[in-house]
């Protein structure tokens, strides 16, 4: 445990209408690690990246990045301490070109000039190349997977530290899929953190390092490196039902 | 219909519809962009009109260059507004964003009546027109607009509202500002999460708005007069248009700006007891059959 | 418990479906969301839906409430085609559909909202001088359903206060206060604490079985979906991936894809 | 309860700001009191008489309301100079009604007056809708009200038998049919264009002129009536319509803020080019003339009820000297058409006063004050100012934009006066107006 | 019989007496024979017509409040209601020579009626702004009719003067103002008042007005329960048209002169105003708040003459702090609060 710490969650609670919808979340990510938070639909994933991203009224408990307390500041200050962040219902604004989609975030985090995005671009680029075809097209035309790609690359283009990837994989055909996860990996090379929610075993088996299992808006059981996710008993009794 | 009167009348269509552009333009884009439904946005309107009165009948010692009362219109007043009103953004608007429409609507009627009231107290209660020496459509005079005599200030009037329509749609497609407006009409939290502070877009963004709003005014000035009443028939004038061309697109106002416009100046010159019956008779159609108004749900530019 | 009415199966009663669905499709512009179920549901059934994300499943429930208008196909009802008829009119023939969050009244107490859809299935509603505090016959009918959900001690209380669990049942009890015939259930115990889900479970099955009504509900949770239902039709990507009974559908190969695969 | 208390503490803040002044009428009365050496009026109350306005605080005709109440406090302070009503009872005005709030606000406050009694007149008012609400109301309350400025005749046609009212002001007839007048003598005109406001005055002109033309038989043709709404802020589509049409005349009830606005359109559009000539009737003159400027057209005749233009008769009539001149002095501009009015109102007061208590000898009641005022004659720029029971008729006066003046402002005022009797302008006494103008005799000689 | 009209058969006598026994029916007893003596007993002629100004608006408040508080439709369109009340008295009495006070109420009563059928039918389809907009629209059009006069009925901008009307074929219109309104017509409205309020108490409490409520609270649950719930917007426009419009028929008399302005839109504000200031989320809330309204302008009109700016504030303020509760609402729970205070202690 030598370091810190890139993003840490402590007994956050949070609830919406009434309903308790995370109970005592706490999770940890290191820097460079990819972890998988694996549960199903309406299990706490979407809250709690919402909560990390400064969108949830939070009843209690914390929010750290880098070392620094988020949790009472406003949601637009994540993305200067290096936090991306691309939701799963992609949430691009559609009558903007790609380029200025992707522009967006390096506008928020204000750090560079029109070169310096160019810079961001062409790393952005040599992620998901495919993205050069349509850089122009408004993103509202685009096909749902070339919107996610556009959706993971916006997140990127802030080079942050640490990624949230809601539901990546969600929605994609088979052979997309398999280029998204390339890009996944292109990321993991990159240095750069991910925590991936997933409600499909199989997928966060293959891209995650380790993961917390979260159901009913409480983590459930933590699955560390050494063992393979998809064979964790917690997660068979809960996805098989056994 | 002899072409003269035709032109004539299209020409008069026109410059209303240059009026209504001014007048409802931003009570648009901030319902757009900002989702703000202020119906104190006309009063903006008649604050320009009573300070460009004002100023130009303040003016006659120091200048009587056309180009110089023309200046005064056009960048001055909208600039002192545009300061005033981002003051008026921090303090008395800030709270409204953040409840219902229904409650918008009143709240800012209440705003109405206090800005009329605050015109009342500084300018009095009376009508005002611009001193003759200071005022720039009696010294334009005319031009010739295919063979007839239009006035020249009015032209003026008409170029003014076509730039700012372009200005505003190239701020949209263009500028970082414009780029960032759009996408919060689409999506507010998501902009917020990539780190832009709404806020002040949002203070920018309404201050723009009511700038153009106080601009016309402004311009409306010369050739009318400042009453208090100003403020509440532009309110309902102004609503029908943003109606009729849609809540939220640009598009929309300066159609539905022409349309009213057209509609009034050809309705009074051959129907002129229905003039108003049109406007509201077609302001009710398009709620009940395309309530989402002529280019609603395009969004800001498109 | 999990055996509870696998006894009385279809087979047995060669009575006409409740409800028919044939051929039943939905698009939105180029998607193609229920493309072609044609399904058959009887009185004395409780039949689980699953599938993924994406699968069709809410919007199939969309299709036969009425609050989605049919592409192609027709769907019958108690022997009357009623792809055209009105959402109001598809209540009052006894479909009646709960949702996923539940719909009440807030500003209301408990106690009125059940006797509203008392007053409402009685179509009572145009009555304009009578009390409803005086209404016995509503109320003894409200207070019946109240007792039979355990909501007897909330009565007097505004619903906003009440805690989500409560809420769900109270949805399930208006739903119930309607005398459906059939009653389409869109994930009856989501939000529901794990050991609460199994009680609203139970309540509803009971009353279901007692007052002869059948069941459709759309759930996630496979251990509430082997335990509860006669029958499992699994939709995928819009179409019947399976209509069987709950052991032949768990078992199967293409169901069992798509369950590792978390979405159910 | 709650509601009174207000209104009395308030009436008694407005007090306190005229108490010098009452104070130094009482020592002042005292004095005077030994003048008239005890004659035979002794029933003079103590306090002043007082005095409630309704005017135009707000809204567009609050430009009229302002003069008038600058008017009302230059003459109230002249009369009570001179020891008050018959040099006796001082005047003061207690309050100010704005007539922006309405109606319904009006009657309220006329309804309060009435019952608390501290009041002994209201008057005013400006708009003739108003006018019809709020007179009869105080009639009811048996609660006198000297009407001033507004000009529907329908006030006492509708009304017959108020015995609590009084006008000062002439019918609109006198403009509408001066108007007429001015046309039968007019060459070359054969067609007409009208443009009045949307409300009664503007119909009520349009009718009488219509009709009035038709009695006395000229041959002309109006060939369009327009109604612009009341407050318009843009008359171009009006005004290109008008010019289209090419009349030999234009005839308008247009007036204030509107008539200022129509003309500077109109001369935008070319509209004074396009019509030989102009009539423009609706109480017009200072804010016509002082906004338009070197731009107002000269082939216009402006004017209509009464002689209440500045420079007319100004230096054969001492007393409107004087009145032109004392408020120039006090208010810097020239007084307008609702100064006028306020003028005619007080002069009636007195002479009211005056005649009642040479009649009864003792002060009169606020029935026998206004009976008093009835069937009266007093001074007036254009000469006597007559009234018919109580209602007055006024000549008409018409005339021409001029530079060539020597009045102290630097705008155009009216010159080649014409000048119309109040018997060729107004019905006789108790015959209704429009059997009166479809009866119309043409001017002999 | 998915076609059937609001039934007015089972009028329960019985229960009404019942609940007599009810303590507030008990003080609302008191207020009405207080409220009934008191002209005879002050013989204030002023404060009888303000009160019974105030009353007229708090019957057309009270039925706005079906819209607004019971159905959850915000209309700014109500003055459409409100001034075809006013209209249709002094159009029946001037054209159709009809005097009779029950006979005109009635007539004008029904008249805002077809009224509200017709508005309500073409916008009950659309929601939120959109409905506010529309009834706003319809309504803007019904005065521009009236002000051009168009049809010739309506005199335009000048309005038309207003006879008093006679009672029972009793001649009372003749009387003198003063008397006709203290002692007769005062306590007309008086009536009016406190049967809109008991039959309105009795209708929002019966299942129509529980079919309101759960329109108002939850559309999509109510339609699920088999509620069709455009025909019950409708009812409920229709229903409040009428209670609005007979506010308006009562306060023609008492103003004597109508004109245009009756139906214009800043009409609909102040209605609006008006229910907004007592509170939307109580039955007596617009009662409390046309009082307020009233003697608010009334105050400030005397005060200032920069009254619309206290009216503008006074706006701003409770919108933002009181919302629908209102003054009465807030009042009640700040009595709520220190009751539970003095429990607490």
């Amino acid at each position: 445990m030598s370091q810190q710490p890139l993003l840490e969650v402590d007994d956050l609670n949070v609830t919406i209408d009434r309903a308790t919808v995370l109970e005592d979340i706490s999770l940890t990510v290191k820097p460079g690690e990819t972890v998988a938070l694996i549960g199903r639909n309406g299990a706490g994933k979407t809250t709690t990246f919402r909560s990390v991203m400064g969108q949830t009224s939070i009843q209690g408990g914390s929010i750290r990045v880098n070392g620094t307390d988020l949790t009472d500041r406003p949601s637009r200050e994540r993305i200067r301490h290096g936090v991306g962040f691309a939701p799963e219902d992609r949430r691009l604004f559609t009558t903007l070109t790609v380029e200025d989609n992707l522009r967006m975030s390096t506008w928020g985090k204000g750090d560079v000039d029109e070169s310096g995005f160019r810079d961001r671009l062409d790393r952005a680029l040599e992620i998901y190349p495919e993205m050069e075809r349509f850089l122009d097209r408004p993103a509202g035309q685009l096909s749902g997977g070339q919107q996610k790609m556009v959706t993971v690359a916006r997140a990127l283009t802030s080079e942050p530290d640490i990624v949230l990837l809601d539901e990546p994989f969600e929605g994609l055909a088979p052979s997309v899929r398999e280029q998204f996860r390339e890009g996944v990996e292109r990321i993991k090379a990159l240095g750069i953190s991910i925590v991936v929610a997933e409600s499909n075993v199989r997928h966060a088996g293959e891209i995650a390092d380790r993961g917390y299992v979260i159901e009913r808006g409480q983590i459930v059981t933590e699955i560390d490196r050494d063992e393979p996710i998809v064979d964790n008993e917690e997660i068979k009794r809960i996805f098989e039902g056994g | 219909m002899p072409i003269e009167s035709l032109t004539v009348n299209a020409f008069n269509g026109l410059y209303f519809a240059a009026l209504l552009f001014f007048a409802s333009v931003g009570l648009t884009l901030v319902f757009g962009i900002l989702n703000l439904l202020n119906m104190a946005h006309a009063a903006f309107y008649g604050l320009g009109a009573y300070v460009a009165v004002w100023t130009l009948n303040n003016m006659g010692d120091v200048t009587t260059s056309t180009v110089a009362l023309l200046t005064v219109l056009v960048l001055v007043i909208p600039l002192v507004v545009f300061v005033l009103s981002a003051a008026l953004d921090k303090t008395v608007f800030a709270p409204l964003y953040e409840i219902e429409h229904v409650y918008q609507l009143l709240a800012t009627f209440g705003v109405i009546l206090m800005i009329d009231d605050i015109i009342k107290f500084i300018w009095g209660a009376s009508p005002i027109t611009v001193d003759g020496a200071t005022d720039p459509s009696r010294q334009l005079g005319t031009l010739d607009l295919l063979g007839v005599s239009v006035s020249a200030y009015r032209s003026f009037v008409i170029v003014i509202a076509i730039a700012c329509a372009v200005g505003l749609y190239l701020m949209f497609v263009k500028t970082k500002l414009g780029k960032i407006s759009q996408a919060m009409s689409e999506d507010y939290e998501m902009v917020q999460m990539l780190g832009i502070n709404v806020n002040r877009v949002r203070v920018l963004i309404f201050s723009i708005s009511v700038a153009i709003a106080a601009l016309g005014g402004a311009l409306f000035v010369p050739f009318a007069t400042a009453t208090p009443a100003v403020t509440l028939e532009y309110v309902l004038l102004s609503f029908a248009v943003i109606v009729i061309g849609g809540l939220g697109s640009l598009k929309g106002v300066i159609v539905a700006a022409l349309v009213i416009g057209m509609v009034r100046s050809f309705g009074i010159a051959y129907f002129p007891a229905l003039e108003l019956a049109i406007v509201f008779g077609l302001m009710a159609l398009v709620i009940i059959f395309k309530p989402e108004g002529l280019f609603g749900d395009e969004g800001v530019v498109e | 418990m999990s055996t509870k009415k696998t006894e009385s199966t279809k087979q047995d009663t060669p009575t006409e479906p409740i409800l028919r669905t044939e051929d039943v499709r939905k698009e939105f512009g180029n998607l193609v969301a229920v493309d072609g179920v044609s399904l058959e549901f009887y009185d004395d059934e409780i039949v689980g839906i699953i599938g993924p994300n994406g699968a069709g499943k809410t919007t199939y429930t969309n299709l036969i409430s009425g609050a989605l208008s049919l592409t192609g196909g027709r769907i019958v009802f108690d022997g009357d085609d009623i792809s055209d008829l009105r959402k109001y009119k598809r209540v009052r023939r006894g479909l009646v559909r709960s949702f996923q969050i539940p719909q009440i009244y807030d500003e209301l107490t408990v106690f009125e909202n059940v006797q509203s859809s008392v007053i409402s299935r009685n179509e009572k509603n145009n009555r304009l001088f009578t009390l409803t505090s005086r209404d016995t016959d509503s109320i003894d009918e409200t207070e019946r359903l109240l007792e039979m959900f355990n909501l007897e001690t909330h009565a007097d209380e505004h619903t906003e206060h009440l805690p989500h669990g409560v809420r769900k049942i109270l949805d399930v009890a208006m739903s119930f206060a309607l005398r459906p015939k059939l009653m389409v259930l869109d994930e009856p115990t989501s939000g529901v604490g794990s050991r609460e889900k199994n009680a609203v479970m139970e309540t509803i099955t009971d009353a279901a079985i007692d007052r002869n009504i059948g069941l459709i509900f759309i759930e996630h949770d496979m251990e509430l979906i082997r335990n509860y239902s006669d029958r499992i039709v699994a939709l995928h990507e819009g179409r019947v991936l399976a209509d069987d009974d709950p052991s032949t559908v768990m078992n199967s190969e293409e169901v069992n894809q798509f369950i590792l695969e978390g979405g159910v | 309860m709650n509601e009174r208390n207000t209104r009395i503490s308030r009436r008694h803040f407005l007090k306190g700001s005229a108490a010098v002044t009452t104070l130094g009428s009482l020592a002042g009365c005292a004095l005077l009191q030994e003048d008239f050496g005890g004659e035979e009026i002794d029933g003079i109350p103590d306090e002043p008489f007082r005095i409630v306005q309704v005017l135009f605080e707000s809204g567009p005709p609050a430009f009229y309301g302002e003069e008038a109440m600058n008017a009302s406090d230059m003459l109230v302070d002249q009369i009570n100079e001179d020891g008050g009503l018959i040099g006796e009872r001082e005047i003061e005005v207690v309050d100010r009604l704005d007539e922006d709030a309405g109606p319904d606000s009006l009657i309220s406050d006329v309804q309060a007056m009435a019952q608390e009694g501290e009041v002994d007149m209201l008057m005013g008012i400006i708009s003739s809708a108003h006018s019809l609400a709020v007179a009869p109301a105080a009639d009811d309350q048996q609660f006198p009200f000297l009407v001033t400025m507004p000009g529907t005749y329908q006030l006492f046609e509708e009304n017959p038998d108020m015995e609590y009212v009084v006008r000062t002001a002439g019918t609109n007839a006198a403009g509408a049919v001066g108007a007429v007048r001015m046309v039968e003598q007019m060459d070359d005109i054969e067609t007409v264009v009208t443009v009045d406001p949307d409300y009664a005055w503007g119909h009520d002109h349009q009718e009488m002129f219509e009709a009035g033309l038709e009695a006395v038989g000229v041959d002309v043709e109006i060939i369009e009536s327009r109604y612009p709404e009341l407050g318009e802020t843009d008359y171009s589509a009006h005004v290109s319509a008008i010019a289209d049409q090419e009349p030999d005349l234009l005839f308008s009830s247009l007036w204030g803020g509107d008539i200022a606005t129509f003309v500077s359109q109109g001369v935008d559009g070319g509209l004074f080019e396009a019509v030989d000539e102009s009539l423009l009737i609706g109480d017009t003159g200072a804010p016509l003339l002082n906004s338009l400027g070197d731009a107002m057209p000269e082939n216009v005749w402006l004017g209509g009820r009464g002689g209440y233009q500045p420079n007319y008769r100004y230096d054969e009539d001492e007393s409107h000297r004087e009145f032109v001149d004392e408020y120039y002095e006090r208010y810097d501009q020239l007084p307008g058409w609702g100064a006028y009015h306020e003028w005619m109102g007080f002069q009636a007061l007195q002479e009211g006063v005056e005649s009642a208590v040479s009649i009864i000898g003792d002060w009169p009641t606020g029935e026998q004050l206004m009976a008093a005022m009835n069937n009266i004659a007093f001074e007036a720029p254009h000469g006597q100012h007559t009234m018919y029971g109580p209602q007055a008729v006024a000549p008409a006066v018409f005339g021409r934009p001029t530079d060539d003046h020597d009045l102290p402002v630097d705008h155009p005022l009216l010159g080649e006066f014409e000048f119309i009797e109040a018997t060729e302008v107004n019905p006789p006494q108790d015959v209704l107006t429009m059997d009166w103008v479809d009866e119309l005799e043409p001017v002999t000689g | 019989m998915s076609t059937r009209l609001p039934t007015f058969e089972d009028v329960q006598i019985k229960e009404v007496k019942g609940a007599i026994l009810d303590k507030r029916l008990l003080t609302g007893g008191v207020l009405f024979v207080a409220l009934a003596l008191y002209p005879g007993l002050t013989m204030n002629a002023y404060h009888t017509r303000l009160l019974a100004w105030i009353m007229c608006f708090a019957i057309a408040a009270l039925g706005f409040n079906v819209v607004l508080g019971y159905t959850g439709l915000l209309s700014f369109g109500h003055a459409a209601f409100f001034g075809t009340g006013m209209y249709t008295v002094v159009i029946a009495m001037q054209s159709a020579g009809i005097t009779d006070l029950i006979v005109l109420l009635v007539l004008a009563t029904l008249m805002a009626g077809v009224v509200g059928a017709i508005i309500g039918a073409l916008s009950v389809k659309t929601h939120e702004i959109y409905f506010a907009l529309l009834t706003l629209a319809l309504a803007q059009l019904l005065y521009v009719l009236a002000a051009r006069d168009v049809g010739g009925l309506t005199r335009g901008t000048d309005g038309i003067a207003l006879n008093r009307p006679d009672f029972l074929g009793i001649p009372i219109g003749d009387a003198p103002a003063h008397i006709y309104l203290m002692g007769f017509y005062y306590h007309v409205i008086l009536v009016c008042l406190f049967a809109t309020i008991i039959v309105l108490w009795i209708v929002l409490r019966s299942p129509f007005g529980l079919t309101l409520k759960m329109i108002r609270e939850n559309e999509m649950r109510a339609e699920m329960s088999g509620v069709p719930i455009l025909r019950y917007r409708l009812y409920s426009m229709i229903l409040s048209a009428m209670i609005v419009g007979l506010g308006g028929a009562l306060y023609a008399v008492v103003v004597g002169h109508i004109t245009p302005e009756y139906l214009d839109w800043t009409m609909s504000g102040e209605i609006v105003f008006m229910t907004l200031l007592g509170g939307i989320g109580t039955f007596l809330g617009p009662v409390i708040g046309a009082g307020g309204f009233i003697l608010l302008q009334e105050v400030a009109l005397n005060f200032t003459t920069y009254w619309h700016f206290t009216m503008g504030l006074v706006l701003f303020v409770v919108v933002l702090t009181l919302r629908e509760k209102g003054i009465w609402g807030g009042a009640k729970a700040l009595v709520d609060r220190v009751n539970d205070r003095r429990d607490d202690s």
